[in-house]
C-alpha cells in the first residue's frame, strides 16, 4: 500500500451503481475469495479448524473410549504414557490419565464441549446483543440510552468475573452439585451475558445510520413494519462486522470456559473440558506424567490459535480501509 | 527485547526501591526462620473450634494442654506437672508454678476450670475431649481436681488436644464461649492467640499466612532453635512441591504421592512418610426414610443391607490403593488404623466380587442399579477427589450412577456435618484423637439422636444405628483390663462389618516433604509440632 | 529566463506490484526558475502529486525513481542519501499540502511546529526561533501572531492554518517551494488570497515554486508557465499565456476548454469523451490516443516526443513537421 | 472541560450505583442470607428472629438505603468462610494485588507500546514479524496455560523464579509491599508477565494499527516534507499522536487487569483479592464475592476518570471543544 496521497491507480470515477450487487456478486467483488486463496496463513487456520471441529463432531465416533462414562474407566489403565514411549499400550495413543481415562478420547470430548460451549455462548450473545442493537438503534430515546449504559456498565467487567459471578451466584441460588446439562447451560449463559456488548453496540451504530436512509424511509412509507425493516434491510448490512466479531468471540468463549474449568467452577472432573483437563493435569506437572496437561494444553491453544488466524484475516479482508 | 525491557523494569522498580529503603527501616531479619507450607489453612486460631489435624498441631505450639504426648504418643506432663488418682473416680492435676500465657498473666487453676467449661460448651467441636459428667474442682491456685460418675480408664485419652486458654483474656476479649461453627460474627478468639505454648502467634492472614514467633517467656525449655516459623497456605500440588525444591519452603504437607520419587530424587528434600493413622472410608446414610438427591422415591436403598453389601464388594480397594494412591495405602478392614488397635490383623477384608454385587443389587431389586449424589471433597485428603471418581466408576459396574459433588473442605464440611447431614454417600477421613478404638465405636459408628449433649454419633454423618454396639461402646469405656477390653471391641467392629455399616477404605500414606535443613520428629500422628523442628542455621 | 533552480529530466517513477512495475511518471523533464511559478496541472491522477513528491524525496514504497535525474540549482537531489535528502527538505525545498486541515499536527501548538523546523535547518537557539516564527506567521498575515504562536491547528480556521503551512515552508527561506493543491479545500473566497499570499511571497523571497492544481483557474492567475500532465506525462509545457490562449496538445485544448469563461458553460473536460487509463493499462503510442479526437494511426503506435511549438512544448505527433512532410 | 469531567465524574456514579445493586442483589438474594446463618433444623420462629434482627423484613429500598450506607462506611459485611470483616479481609489482600496489577501494567505498557512501535516502522522485518507472532499467541493462549508454562520452565525446569506467592514483604503501616525485599521483587516477575502478556498483545496491535494509520496521515507526510530528522517524525509527532486513542482503550483494558489477576493469582498462589475472590466463588462466601464486585467498579471507574483527565492533557483538542465520542 502506498500513501494515500499519492494518486497512483486511482480508479476513473466509476458511475454511481444504480442497483445493489447481489450478494454472491459482492463477495466476488470483495475480493474476500482471492484474499483467502492468497493467503497461505488463512488457509492453514481454516484447514486446523474444520479438522478441530471435524475430530470433535465425530468425537463418538472415534474415540476409543468415552470418557465421560465411569463403567468405561478402568484404574488399572491409569498412567500409562503415550504409545510411543515404552510402557504405552494401544489403545491409549495418547496415554491416560490418574483414572485411566484415555487421554486421545479425553481431548477429542474436550474439544467438542469446548466447541459446544463456545458456539452456543456465542450464540447466545450474538442473539441478545443484535437484538438489543437493533432496539436500541431503532428506538432510541430513554431504551437506547438504557441499554447503552448498562452496555457500559458490562464493559467495566472482564467477562471472566461476571462469569464466576454468574456461576457463584447461580451455586448460591441452587445450591449442591449441578448436573452437567444444566452447568453448561449456565456457562453458556455467563459467557452470554459477557459478550453481547459488541454486537449491540456495532449493530447499533449500523441501524443509526441505515435508519436515515431513503430507503427505509420508503419501506416504512409502504407500510412495512419496523421489526421487518430491521431484518430485512439492517440485518444483511451488519453481517460482515457481526461474523468477525463472533468469530473472534469464538475463541474468548473457548477461553472462558477454559479458565472457568481451571478455576474450578466449570465443567468438573468427570466430565471434562479442556480446561478441566488442564487443571488436572496441572498436578502431574512435576511427576512425569506431562501428556495429561500437554496434549489438552495443545488442543486449546491449537484451536484458539486457529479461530484466531481466521478471524483476524476475516477482519483485514472486510475491512476496507486496509485494503 | 522483551529481556532488556525486563532489565529496565528491574532497574526501576529496584532505584524505587532503593528509595523507598531510605524511608522505610527494614524489620530486623530473624536468624533462623522455618518456612512451611500446607495445602490447607490454618482455620482458626481458637482451639475449639475445630478438630482437623492440621489446626490442632499448629495450636499446639502456642497452646499448651495439661497432659500431652510425647515423641512415642506416651503421656506427659504438660502444664500439669503431674497427676494421680487418689480414688478411681478423682483426678488430681499439680499444676505448674511459674507458668505465664502470652500475654503476660501467670497460668493458675481458674484457667482450667474456664477451660473445662468452654471446651464443653455449645459451639465447641470438642466437648468430647473431656468426659460429659466430669466435674473440675479448684483445690487451690496450683491444684485441680476432677470428679468423674464413674471410673473412666480412658478419661485423659484425649486431654492432649484440650488445650488450656486464659480465662480473663478470654472474658475480657468477648471470648468466654467457643465459636460457632456457622458464626458470621467475628470472635477474637478466632483471630487472636494468647496461649502459654513456647511460640507466640505474631501474624495470622487468614488463608495467606501465619507467622509464628518464639515466646522468650516460655516456662520449658524448647527443643527447636527457631526464631520465627512462617506458614503460607499453597493449595496447588504442583505449585507446592516447585517451593519444597527451590527451597522457597523448607517444609510441604503433602506432598502428592505422584511427585514423591522427584523430591527424593532432588537431593535437597526428602519425602517423610510417617504410619498414617487416619482411615479413609465411606459412609452410606442410612437414616433417612428417602434417599436425597436419589433416583429411588419413597425408600432409602440404604436402608437394605444387601445394598450396602453389595457397594462394599463393588468397590475394589486394592486397585485403588495401588493405582489412585500408588501404593502408597494400606487397605483397611477396619475403621481404624492396625497401629491403633492390636488385634487389627484378625479382621480380614472382604474381597471385591463384583459379581456377587450384582447378585445382592438384583435381589434388593435394584438390577438396573439407583442414582445417587456422593460428597466427596477435594482438598482435603490425600487425592481424595480422585479416590471419589475411582469409587463413581467401580459403581457404575453395578449400575448405579453417582453424581459426584467434589467441594472444597470448607463447604463439604458445612454441607454434610451437623447439624445438617446433608449427604447420601460421602468419603471421610478420621482418626480418633484418643488414639483409642471406643472413638470410633463412639463417635463415628455411635447412634445420633437429636439434643444429646454426649457428643455420641456427633460424627456418624450416615445416621448408622446399632443399640448394640452402643452398649458394646460403653463397656469398652469402662473396662480396664486390656484382654476384655480388646475382645470388647472386636465385637463391636465385627458387629458393623457384619451389617455392612460403613466402607473402610484405607489408611493413607500422608507425606511430608522436608529440607534436609530441617530436623524434626514426625510422630505417627502426624502432628507437625513446632516445638520439635530445628533447622541449620545459614 | 532567470537562473534555473529546479531541473527535472526525464523522470521516471515507479511502483513496483505483485505483478511487476508501473511507471506513474514516465520521462517527465521541465525547469523552473528562480521566483517563477511553474503550474502543474491535470486530472486526477495523471501523475502531477508524484512528481511533487518524486522532487522532494518522498516516494514511499514501493514507489522509487527509476530513472532520470533532479538538480537543484545543480547540484543533482534524485541519489542522495535519506539524511541528505532530509536536510534538503524544507531547508532547499518547501512543500505546502492540499489540506490544511490535516497538514499539522494536531498534538503540537503551531509555534512550537514552526520552532522545531527552523531548528532542525538553522542554528537559531530556541528563543530566536520563536521570534523568527512570529515574524513568520506575521508575514503570511496572521493577525495577532505572538497570541497566535501558541494555539493549536484546531484553534485555527482553514485560511489561516494554510497559511501557517506557508510559513512552515517558507521557514527556512527555501529556493523551491513545492504546493499540491494548496488551495482544494478552502472555501472560494479564502482561496484567492492564499493564491495572491503565495504570490506575493514568492516574487519577495525569489522562490520557484511547482504549484500541483487541477484547477485551472489557479493557474490562470497564479502561475508563470504550466505543463499538462497526461497519464504520467508531459503533454504540453509552455507559458501560461501561450498555453491558455492557445493551447496546441488535444489534451491540452480539451482540458482549457474546462476554464469556465461567459462564453463557455461547459462542464469540466466534457469535451473529450473517456477517461483517463489505468496505470496497468496505458495504451501504446501516445497514452491520449483511444480518446483523441484528432488520432491517426502513428499515435498508436509510436510514442510522441515533446517539440517545440511557438514558445510551448508539445508532445503530440500532429506538431511533427518532419513526419508530415514524409 | 470542567463540563466533560462532571459529566463524566456523573456517569462514574451511576456505573457505580449500578453495580451497588447488583452488589446488594447478590448479597440479598443469591442464597437465603438466614440459611447461611443456621442450620436446617432451626425452627421456624427462630429463623423469622434472625430475619428481623437483619432486617430483611423491611422494604427492599430500604434494606438498599442501609446497604449503601454500610458500603460506604466500609461495612461490607462478614465473609462466610473467614468469619472475618470482608472489608478487613480485603483489606489485608489489597496491596498485593495492586502491586501485581501496578507491575504488569508496567510491562504491559512499555514493551506493548515499544513492541507496537518497533512493528510499525520496521514492518517487513523478521523481528516485527516474530512479534507479531508472539502476539497471536499471547492473545490466543489462556493466561493459566501461560502462567503454567512460565512456571514449568522459570521456577521448575531452570529453578530461577519463584513459582508462587509473593516472597518475603515488608509491612508499611497497614500496607505490605514486596518492593522492598529481592525475594518480593523476584516473585513479581513471572506473575506479571502472565498477567500483563494479554494487555501487552493488545496494545502492541493497538499502537501498531495506530501507528501505521498515522504514518499515513497529512501532518507525518507534512513533518517530512519539513525535513525533521526521521527520529523527529517517528518519536515525536507520531508516537505521540498515536497513543492519544491507544490511552484511552489502554487505559480501559488496563482497569480490567485487577479484575484479570483472579486467574494469575490463582496459577502463581498470589495471595491477593483474586485468590480471595475466586475461593469465595468455590466457597459460595457472598459478601465477598458482591464486595470484591464492588471494589473493582470503584477501581474502573477511577482509572476511567483518570484516563478521561489525562486524554484532556494530552490532546489540546478536547481541551476546549466538547469531547469525541469514541
Amino acid at each position: 500500500m502506498s500513501g494515500r496521497d499519492i494518486d497512483v491507480g486511482d480508479a476513473p470515477p466509476v458511475p454511481l451503481q444504480v442497483a445493489s450487487p447481489g450478494r454472491l456478486a459482492r463477495w466476488r467483488d470483495s475480493d474476500l475469495l482471492a484474499s483467502f486463496l492468497g493467503s497461505k496463513t488463512a488457509m492453514a487456520a481454516l484447514l486446523a479448524t474444520v479438522l478441530m471441529v471435524g475430530l470433535a463432531v465425530a468425537a463418538p465416533l472415534i474415540s476409543p473410549q468415552n470418557p465421560y462414562d465411569p463403567a468405561q474407566l478402568d484404574l488399572i489403565n491409569s498412567n500409562l504414557p503415550p504409545i510411543w514411549q515404552a510402557d504405552g499400550q494401544a489403545p491409549f495413543y495418547l496415554g491416560t490419565d490418574d483414572q485411566g481415562r484415555d487421554v486421545l478420547s479425553a481431548v477429542l470430548y474436550g474439544l467438542r464441549l469446548s466447541l459446544i460451549v463456545g458456539v452456543l455462548g456465542v450464540i447466545t450473545s450474538g442473539v441478545l446483543g443484535i437484538a438489543l442493537g437493533l432496539v436500541a438503534g431503532y428506538a432510541g430515546g430513554a431504551l437506547d440510552t438504557l441499554i447503552m449504559r448498562v452496555a457500559d456498565v458490562q464493559l467495566t467487567f472482564p467477562a471472566i468475573l461476571i462469569a464466576l459471578v454468574v456461576d457463584g451466584v447461580a451455586r448460591a441460588s441452587f445450591g449442591g452439585a449441578l448436573d452437567v446439562g444444566p452447568l453448561i447451560g449456565l456457562i453458556v449463559i455467563s459467557i452470554g451475558l459477557s459478550f453481547w456488548v459488541q454486537y449491540a453496540r456495532t449493530v447499533r451504530s449500523s441501524v443509526m445510520v441505515e435508519k436515515g436512509k431513503d430507503y427505509v424511509q420508503a419501506a416504512r412509507l409502504i407500510g412495512l413494519t419496523p421489526p421487518v425493516i430491521l431484518v430485512r434491510h439492517v440485518l444483511p448490512n451488519v453481517t460482515g462486522p457481526v461474523f468477525v466479531i463472533a468469530t473472534i468471540n469464538l475463541a474468548l468463549a473457548i477461553i472462558t470456559e477454559a479458565t472457568l474449568s481451571f478455576l474450578g467452577t466449570g465443567l468438573p472432573e468427570t466430565m471434562p473440558s479442556l480446561g478441566t483437563l488442564i487443571r488436572t493435569g496441572n498436578r502431574f506437572l512435576f511427576s512425569g506424567e506431562w501428556w495429561i496437561v500437554a496434549f489438552p494444553g495443545l488442543a486449546l491453544a491449537g484451536l484458539v490459535i486457529a479461530i484466531n488466524l481466521l478471524g483476524d484475516w476475516l477482519r483485514d479482508a472486510l475491512n476496507p480501509k486496509l485494503q | 527485547m522483551s529481556r532488556s525491557t525486563l532489565k529496565i523494569l528491574a532497574r526501576g522498580v529496584a532505584a524505587g526501591a532503593v528509595a523507598t529503603f531510605a524511608l522505610a527501616a527494614l524489620p530486623a531479619q530473624a536468624a533462623n526462620v522455618f518456612r512451611f507450607a500446607f495445602q490447607g489453612d490454618l482455620k482458626s486460631l481458637d482451639p475449639y473450634s475445630l478438630k482437623e489435624s492440621f489446626t490442632e498441631g499448629m495450636q499446639q505450639a502456642a497452646y499448651e494442654s495439661l497432659v500431652t504426648l510425647d515423641k512415642n504418643l506416651k503421656f506427659a506432663p504438660g502444664l500439669a506437672e503431674s497427676w494421680e488418682t487418689p480414688e478411681p473416680t478423682r483426678w488430681r492435676f499439680h499444676l505448674r508454678k511459674n507458668v505465664k500465657f502470652h500475654d503476660g498473666t501467670p497460668f493458675t487453676a481458674d484457667d482450667v476450670l474456664f477451660s473445662a467449661q468452654r471446651v464443653r460448651a455449645s459451639g465447641s467441636n470438642f466437648t468430647t475431649n473431656v468426659p460429659s459428667d466430669a466435674e473440675f474442682v479448684k483445690v487451690d491456685d496450683y491444684t485441680v481436681d476432677m470428679v468423674l460418675k464413674k471410673p473412666n480408664p480412658i478419661a485423659l485419652a484425649q486431654f492432649p488436644t484440650w488445650l488450656i486458654m486464659s480465662k480473663a483474656w478470654s472474658e475480657k476479649n468477648g471470648a468466654a464461649q467457643p465459636t460457632p461453627a456457622n458464626a458470621t460474627s467475628p470472635s477474637y478468639a478466632t483471630l487472636h492467640e494468647n496461649g502459654t505454648g513456647p511460640f507466640v502467634i505474631a501474624e495470622h492472614q487468614p488463608g495467606v499466612k501465619t507467622v509464628f514467633k518464639k515466646f522468650d517467656g516460655y516456662w520449658g525449655k524448647a527443643e527447636s532453635n527457631l526464631d520465627e516459623a512462617v506458614l503460607t497456605t499453597i493449595a496447588n500440588p504442583a505449585t507446592r512441591v516447585a517451593a519444597l525444591l527451590s527451597g522457597e519452603v523448607d517444609w510441604i504437607d503433602p506432598v502428592p504421592l505422584q511427585d514423591q520419587q522427584r523430591v527424593n530424587a532432588s537431593g535437597t528434600a526428602i519425602v517423610m512418610a510417617g504410619p498414617e493413622l487416619r482411615t479413609i472410608f465411606l459412609g452410606m446414610d442410612q437414616d433417612r426414610d428417602e434417599l436425597k438427591d436419589s433416583s429411588v422415591k419413597g425408600k432409602n436403598p440404604f436402608k437394605d443391607i444387601k445394598v450396602r453389601e453389595a457397594f462394599y464388594l463393588a468397590i475394589d480397594e486394592e486397585t485403588i490403593a495401588k493405582r489412585v494412591m500408588r501404593g502408597q495405602a494400606v487397605p483397611s478392614a477396619l475403621m481404624i488404623a492396625p497401629a491403633l488397635y492390636d488385634r487389627a490383623s484378625e479382621i480380614k477384608r472382604p474381597a471385591t466380587d463384583l459379581k456377587k454385587a450384582k447378585e445382592l443389587m438384583a435381589q434388593a431389586g435394584y438390577p438396573d442399579g439407583f442414582t445417587l449424589t456422593m460428597d466427596c471433597p477435594n482438598d482435603r485428603y490425600v487425592n481424595d477427589e480422585a479416590i471419589c471418581q475411582a469409587v463413581v466408576s467401580m459403581l457404575a459396574r453395578i449400575n448405579v450412577k453417582v453424581n459426584l459433588n467434589a467441594q472444597p473442605k470448607a463447604k463439604y464440611f458445612a454441607k454434610v456435618l451437623a447439624p445438617n447431614y446433608d449427604t447420601s454417600f460421602y468419603l471421610l477421613g478420621w482418626t480418633p484423637s484418643s488414639l483409642d478404638s471406643h472413638n470410633i465405636l463412639f463417635e463415628i459408628v455411635g447412634c445420633r439422636k437429636p439434643g444429646d449433649k454426649s457428643g455420641r454419633g456427633s460424627w456418624n454423618l450416615a445416621g448408622y444405628c446399632d443399640p448394640k454396639i452402643d452398649e458394646i461402646a460403653d463397656k469398652v469405656e469402662g473396662e480396664t483390663d486390656k484382654t476384655k477390653r480388646d475382645a470388647l471391641i472386636k465385637e463391636g467392629f465385627e458387629t458393623l462389618n457384619a451389617d455392612w455399616g460403613y466402607i473402610p477404605l484405607h489408611q493413607q500414606a500422608l507425606a511430608w516433604g522436608v529440607s534436609k535443613k530441617v530436623h524434626l520428629t514426625q510422630r505417627a500422628d502426624n502432628l507437625l509440632l513446632l516445638y520439635w523442628v530445628s533447622k541449620d542455621p545459614q | 529566463m532567470s537562473e534555473t533552480i529546479l531541473s527535472v529530466r526525464d523522470l521516471t517513477v515507479a511502483f513496483d506490484t505483485r505483478r511487476g512495475p508501473l511507471t506513474a511518471i514516465d520521462r517527465v523533464s521541465f525547469d523552473i526558475g528562480r521566483g517563477e511559478i511553474l503550474g502543474v496541472v491535470g486530472e486526477s491522477g495523471a501523475g502531477k502529486s508524484v512528481t511533487g513528491s518524486a522532487v522532494i524525496g518522498l516516494i514511499d514504497r514501493p514507489g522509487r525513481i527509476a530513472g532520470g535525474a533532479i538538480h537543484l540549482r545543480g547540484e543533482r537531489i534524485d541519489n542522495l542519501s535519506p539524511e541528505a535528502m532530509r536536510r534538503v527538505r524544507g531547508k532547499r525545498i518547501g512543500m505546502i499540502f492540499q489540506d490544511p486541515l490535516t497538514s499539522l499536527d494536531p498534538l503540537f501548538r503551531v509555534g512550537d511546529q514552526i520552532v522545531e523546523t527552523l531548528r532542525a535547518h538553522t542554528k537559531l537557539s530556541a528563543k530566536a526561533a520563536r521570534t523568527r516564527a512570529i515574524d513568520l506567521l506575521a508575514e503570511v498575515g496572521i493577525p495577532a501572531p505572538e497570541r497566535r504562536i501558541d494555539g493549536y491547528p484546531h484553534e485555527f480556521s482553514g485560511g489561516m492554518r494554510q497559511r501557517v503551512v506557508i510559513a512552515l515552508a517558507l521557514a527556512a527561506e527555501p529556493e523551491l517551494i513545492i504546493a499540491d493543491e494548496p488551495t482544494t479545500a478552502l472555501d472560494v473566497s479564502v482561496q484567492a488570497q492564499i493564491i495572491t499570499l503565495l504570490k506575493r511571497l514568492c516574487r519577495e523571497h525569489g522562490t520557484a515554486v511547482m504549484l500541483v492544481t487541477h484547477d485551472m483557474g489557479v493557474i490562470a492567475e497564479a502561475a508563470d508557465r504550466v505543463a499538462v500532465m497526461y497519464a504520467g506525462r508531459v503533454a504540453e509545457i509552455g507559458p501560461v499565456a501561450a498555453v491558455v490562449r492557445e493551447p496546441h496538445h488535444p489534451y491540452a485544448v480539451g482540458l482549457m476548454g474546462a476554464i469556465p469563461t461567459l462564453s463557455q458553460e461547459a462542464d469540466r473536460l466534457s469535451q473529450i469523451p473517456g477517461s483517463m487509463p489505468r496505470l496497468t493499462a496505458i495504451p501504446k503510442g501516445c497514452a491520449f490516443n483511444p480518446r483523441c479526437p484528432k488520432v491517426f494511426a502513428r499515435c498508436r503506435i509510436e510514442r510522441p516526443e515533446p517539440i517545440l511549438v511557438g514558445a510551448s512544448r508539445v508532445a503530440c505527433h500532429l506538431y511533427d513537421v518532419t513526419e508530415k512532410a514524409a | 472541560m470542567l463540563a466533560f469531567l462532571l459529566r463524566r465524574v456523573i456517569q462514574a456514579a451511576a456505573v457505580l450505583a449500578v453495580v451497588g445493586l447488583i452488589a446488594f442483589s447478590m448479597f440479598r438474594f443469591a442464597g437465603d442470607p438466614v440459611n447461611q446463618i443456621v442450620g436446617p433444623d432451626t425452627p421456624a420462629s427462630e429463623r423469622a428472629e434472625i430475619r428481623k434482627s437483619l432486617g430483611l423484613d423491611d422494604p427492599v429500598l430500604v434494606q438498599f438505603a442501609r446497604y449503601a450506607g454500610d458500603v460506604v462506611r466500609g461495612r461490607l459485611g462478614i465473609s462466610y468462610q473467614f468469619r472475618q470483616p470482608v472489608s478487613q479481609l480485603l483489606a489485608e489482600r489489597m496491596p498485593a494485588t495492586l502491586e501485581l496489577a501496578f507491575c504488569a501494567t508496567v510491562f504491559a505498557l512499555v514493551v506493548g507500546v515499544l513492541m507496537g512501535v518497533f512493528c510499525a516502522l520496521r514492518r517487513d522485518s523478521w523481528l516485527a514479524g516474530l512479534f507479531q507472532a508472539v502476539s497471536l499467541i499471547g492473545i490466543s493462549l489462556p493466561t493459566f496455560l501461560i502462567g503454567i508454562l512460565l512456571i514449568y520452565l522459570f521456577s521448575v525446569t531452570l529453578g530461577w523464579l519463584p513459582s508462587y506467592g509473593r516472597g518475603d514483604t515488608v509491612r508499611l503501616g497497614w500496607w505490605t509491599t514486596g518492593f522492598l525485599t529481592w525475594s518480593g521483587l523476584k516473585a513479581l516477575i513471572l506473575p506479571s508477565i502472565t498477567l500483563g502478556l494479554f494487555q501487552m498483545t493488545l496494545i502492541m496491535r493497538l499502537v501498531r494499527a495506530e501507528m501505521l494509520e498515522v504514518l499515513r496521515t497529512d501532518y507525518i507526510r507534512f513533518a517530512r516534507a519539513r525535513g525533521l530528522s526521521t527520529r523527529a517524525v517517528h518519536l515525536r509527532h507520531a508516537l505521540k499522536n498515536t497513543l492519544v486513542p491507544v490511552i484511552t482503550i489502554a487505559g480501559l483494558q488496563l482497569g480490567s487487569v485487577i479484575a484479570f489477576s483472579i486467574i494469575t493469582e490463582t496459577v502463581f498462589q498470589w495471595p491477593g483479592m483474586g485468590l480471595l475472590f475466586v475461593q469465595a466463588v468455590q466457597n459460595v462466601d457472598i459478601p465477598i464475592m458482591s464486595a470484591y464486585l464492588l471494589l473493582v467498579a470503584l477501581i474502573f471507574v477511577t482509572i476511567n476518570l483518570v484516563v478521561d483527565i489525562l486524554y484532556t492533557v494530552v490532546d489540546p483538542r478536547l481541551r476546549l471543544s466538547s469531547p469525541r465520542t469514541a
